[in-house]
């Protein structure tokens, strides 16, 4: 009988929380995530499986923490030993394969109208990844290996799928943190954009009626059939980046493909209803969740992930600045003037950065209504933090 | 890092490129009577204009047409 | 020619029913569970996959049916060497997946707010599990091994999904019977539970009316917030169970993890959506279909199958009567008494044990609504049966 | 068996236990004003049934709403 | 700084476009197969998903092209090696996965009504897959292998699935240009039936009105319960088909469960839409992309190719011919006659031929409407693809 | 060849015979009364119309159905 207890205690997870109270903290750490995610609203399509994976995760016997396995071994026996969770993250997630078709759901879900009426605003979706590569130079200054500085840099892409595939090719041992880095950020962009904003613009600037100065100097060529420009366009950019950089198509060319459907019509519509609702979500859940069960507190109590918090702010903040900069340096030269707040939303973080800027630019000026104009450059940014990535894993992978 | 930056420049320049090139040669092709080559698929602008504006009306902007299926 | 006839002959599979005669019976069976599903509305959405899954299962050249096969081959291998239905069975049902993906669903679509409001009644849902445990042993006096007994007393939790994964984890070459037991008799739960509440209560007892009782004895801390508590209940459940009983995590947790976003609401709608309806449904079809491969004549007709039939009915009935007895308990020595139907919801099979019990409770008197207590003991009879899940494995698997 | 029930007994009672202290503690944190904090998520019904005719109306019913999203 | 560019450039895919032109040809065509889906409605659904994977395959460095694997190697060792692409052509496409769960979305969208209500018309379905035995002996003369003659033939089917799914099987190297010419073939329908029709029939024939026909020789015994007999005939035809043509169980199995669990209603709606909306549509995607994929340069430029297309048009135009002299046959001998439109759309390629026939007759007699007799064989032309199939996997495979 | 069309018209005329031998049987057993003995599936689109109807009334639209099954 006595055994037969000691061996219910040794079922329960209980010598281990007063073994390693770091358990403890982990579960802590999930909590307060679920907080973020429930209360706050900080992207909680992510951070709440992320979260509650994480709560999952950190307490062995369940075997739904994510753990090194014999790369040799087959998916049913990865299943069996270590249980569904590694299953899961096994055959989806290192397997590189949910972050393009999130993409190919995103890309359904994505609008290349504003982008197209705009197109010279696009080049502040490329200024606007400066922020991976200056914080990937600083982090192998830190004695971050050059993949794992990728992998954190690419933070500042502000691009949730395009952070996970990175970090999965070059370091997928970094995948739990750089994950919660990236999302927790892209939901504190109401907070990050303004507080970039003030510190680096004039309220002058920020008065810049992008209407206005369309009504100035007009565009030269009026689009006469967007619905065809629209189905025509992600079938030509496709080309050109699988050209330049096939290292990204399995970003780009799903998201590419995703919005083709979309903009197709209802000839498509299954698939584009497909794409965007069923296997969006169900792939959201599952990235989300095994995501989060990476992080054991083994993997994640260490000064690197402290690194990537802060590396990830930063790499955040200068991306803003330099969206912001390359649109001061375009004004020095041109007489139609950009507001600032344009560059701003290179980051990407689509859609919620052209809110914020818009909101900004409402406070200044309740007439100047630039939300059109700062999706623009907005979705760009995913694209240009989708070539960074590619051209990172393609040097690096 | 240089590299970096530069192929991002360069790509997004190409699709600034691609872009224009294609709204010249759309307007070109279907000088706005590509509707009628295409099979109707879409419900006319005006109409999900309307529709869109009713629900925001009447919503006060809390809910959107996310889509809208023939039947 | 007359050997190209021979070859045509061989490809049939009509040799082979000449042979094995019992291969009719098997599909004579198939088309008694078609029977019942369809006609007679047995857990149709189940009932029908696994028995279809059967029909197919028992003609060779198909590869329709559940092999063993050596368990190094890769899951390509074995969908080449042995056909789609073995990749589905190897890949998402024998790596137990499925079945945490399907209580996920369950969790999506289960609401804890009758079970709140009445916690004292949780108890009665871990006292409607004795059935397994009493089956087991008496299993193992049967012949059976103990893992054996474990996956056969589980059908005595009255849970599909529960049964299976313990099945897979346990005595997977018995998966078959069990499913069909488990399933078949949750389906006959209006004729079980009418049928031992007659032997075990008397009149009196089924006219306790719970709400008079509630009336008598109101509760000290009514609920303010009932939205919010929702929401941070599975949360806390899931960490109580982490840290008790891990093996029940990967039922438990999904179940759990899938109630969370239901509560949390719009915000992670599109999650919840995903789980209780896409994903749920797809797993629905190919659980019941592969558990259906899973019965070749082979397979199904042997002694020990009729021994789980008869057994899993047993474990049944002792569910039920454990309930009601402690109900019956607790009335000798509380002054708010409790309806002896309560106890016999704890065996879950949820909510058609609750319909029935709310059914026989106006049978006497017309105003004798009971449904969200009976609700209360029935969902924590799930938790009970997930928690009996994870100790067997645990000490067994 | 024993082992068993105790178990199954033993979780519930902390299912129990955590249940009346969440109650005890979220009437005190939220007494009854959380509501106003949340976000309200919920679209009310006679505006669905508004847009949905509406759209209906517009396209002769050849279009249906399949989804409204808050924004 | 200079080799940094020397290494950019090899990053780029330029290198390749010089070396080998072909590839610039393939992407030619990929363009003009999305023209014929986007612009010309050819088969959207999946020629749009195939022409896109075409087209994103031919970049390497990008590894969205299928390529020959080490088949020893595990799912997640195909995928850390070869990308994402060959994970889900391995796993889904190659083991032949795919095409029996679009079967099974099928099924959920058939009705057999039409075909139960005039079974007599069902043996032209049969006879009109003579062209893919026809094709199948002269491909063979034309120095193909028996193997690939076969896959080449079932093109002859009209009917996409079994034709992949037969090439998968047989010879799984012509899969790409057998799936285009399939679908390019299914798509050009109303081109084809009209040309053979002409060629075949005399404008007598075709003022055959089959609800005259009906009038003048009523059936002997009319259906006095369709929903019954709707849920019945699946299972029974399982069993036959199951009995005589094992090897077509994959395919046939699940559509008519497809159709069994659509016929039952309400109380398995929750399986019927999700076979027929989600499964279906996810699939979809997934087949079309990996088929598209498979269309490399190297396995798409050959002479081969150009065969398969010359022959799966032959392939097609002896089926609906095969059809409709069988009726001339029948009609020789029966007092009641039936119009040749019904013996072309025994082809199958549901339900377009039927409605291309409509179109004719109508064309002929206005009021003759003979959509519902079409329906008949179209379907039953589906089962005699399906079994055909069935038949050369089970003597070649 | 010969082999592969023999089998393809067996099996249909096997289909045809199965066909007739249901229709037979199934008129024997359910002589037009089997709605009755089978659970009615089919809910009528007036009663689902005020089903939903009241079901968002009551829940001001919090609450919407999303299937309706019979039990
Ligand atoms: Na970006
Ligand atoms: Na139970
Ligand atoms: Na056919």
């Amino acid at each position: 009988m006595m055994d037969l207890l000691e061996k219910l205690y040794q079922m329960t997870a209980i010598q281990q929380l007063f073994e390693s109270p770091e358990t403890l903290l982990m579960i802590l750490i999930a909590f307060f995530l679920l907080y973020l995610g429930i209360k706050k609203q900080y992207e909680p399509l992510l951070l709440v499986p992320i979260s509650f994976g994480m709560l999952l995760a950190n307490f062995p016997g369940g075997q739904m923490g994510v753990v090194k396995v014999d790369e040799t071994l087959t998916l049913y026996q990865i299943a069996s030993q270590y249980g569904i969770m590694n299953f899961v993250y096994y055959s989806l997630i290192k397997t590189g394969f949910l972050p393009p078709i999130i993409f190919l759901g995103v890309g359904a879900l994505t609008d290349f109208g504003p982008m197209l009426r705009n197109l010279r605003l696009a080049f502040f979706g490329a200024a606007a990844q400066i922020g991976i590569f200056t914080v990937l130079i600083s982090a192998v200054a830190f004695g971050f290996t050059l993949k794992e500085a990728s992998a954190l840099g690419i933070i500042g892409g502000a691009d949730g799928p395009t952070a996970i595939y990175t970090t999965i090719k070059l370091a997928p041992h970094l995948l739990g943190p750089i994950a919660i880095a990236a999302y927790s950020y892209m939901a504190l962009v109401p907070v990050i954009i303004p507080f970039v904003v003030r510190l680096t613009t004039t309220k002058k600037e920020l008065l810049i009626n992008m209407k206005e100065q369309d009504k100035l100097f007009p565009s030269t060529s009026p689009i006469k059939d967007l619905q065809t420009l629209k189905i025509i366009f992600p079938i030509a950019v496709g080309t050109v980046v699988s050209i330049l950089v096939p290292s990204s198509v399995p970003l780009l060319g799903m998201l590419l493909f995703g919005n083709l459907v979309k903009e197709i019509g209802v000839s498509t519509g299954r698939l584009s209803k497909a794409a965007s609702d069923t296997i969006l979500n169900a792939a959201t859940i599952f990235l989300g969740l095994a995501v989060g069960a990476t992080m054991t507190s083994k993997a994640f109590l260490n000064v690197e992930t402290i690194m990537i918090i802060v590396g990830g702010f930063i790499a955040f903040a200068i991306s803003i600045a330099g969206g912001i900069f390359a649109v001061k340096g375009y004004n020095l030269f041109s007489k139609k003037k950009i507001n600032p707040l344009i560059g701003a939303t290179g980051l990407s973080a689509v859609p919620m950065a052209s809110r914020v800027a818009n909101d900004i630019a409402l406070k200044h000026d309740s007439n100047n209504h630039l939300l059109q104009y700062a999706m623009a450059s907005n979705i760009s940014g995913v694209i240009g933090s989708a070539v960074a990535a590619g051209v990172l894993i393609s040097f690096l992978g | 890092m240089v590299i970096g930056m530069i192929t991002v420049f360069t790509v997004l320049f190409l699709v600034y490129l691609t872009g224009n090139l294609l709204i010249r040669f759309v307007n070109r092709i279907s000088s706005g009577n590509s509707e009628n080559n295409l099979p109707d698929h879409h419900i006319s602008g005006d109409k999900i204009a309307v529709i869109t504006a009713a629900v925001e009306g009447i919503t006060n902007g809390k809910a959107s047409i996310t889509t809208i299926q023939k039947q």
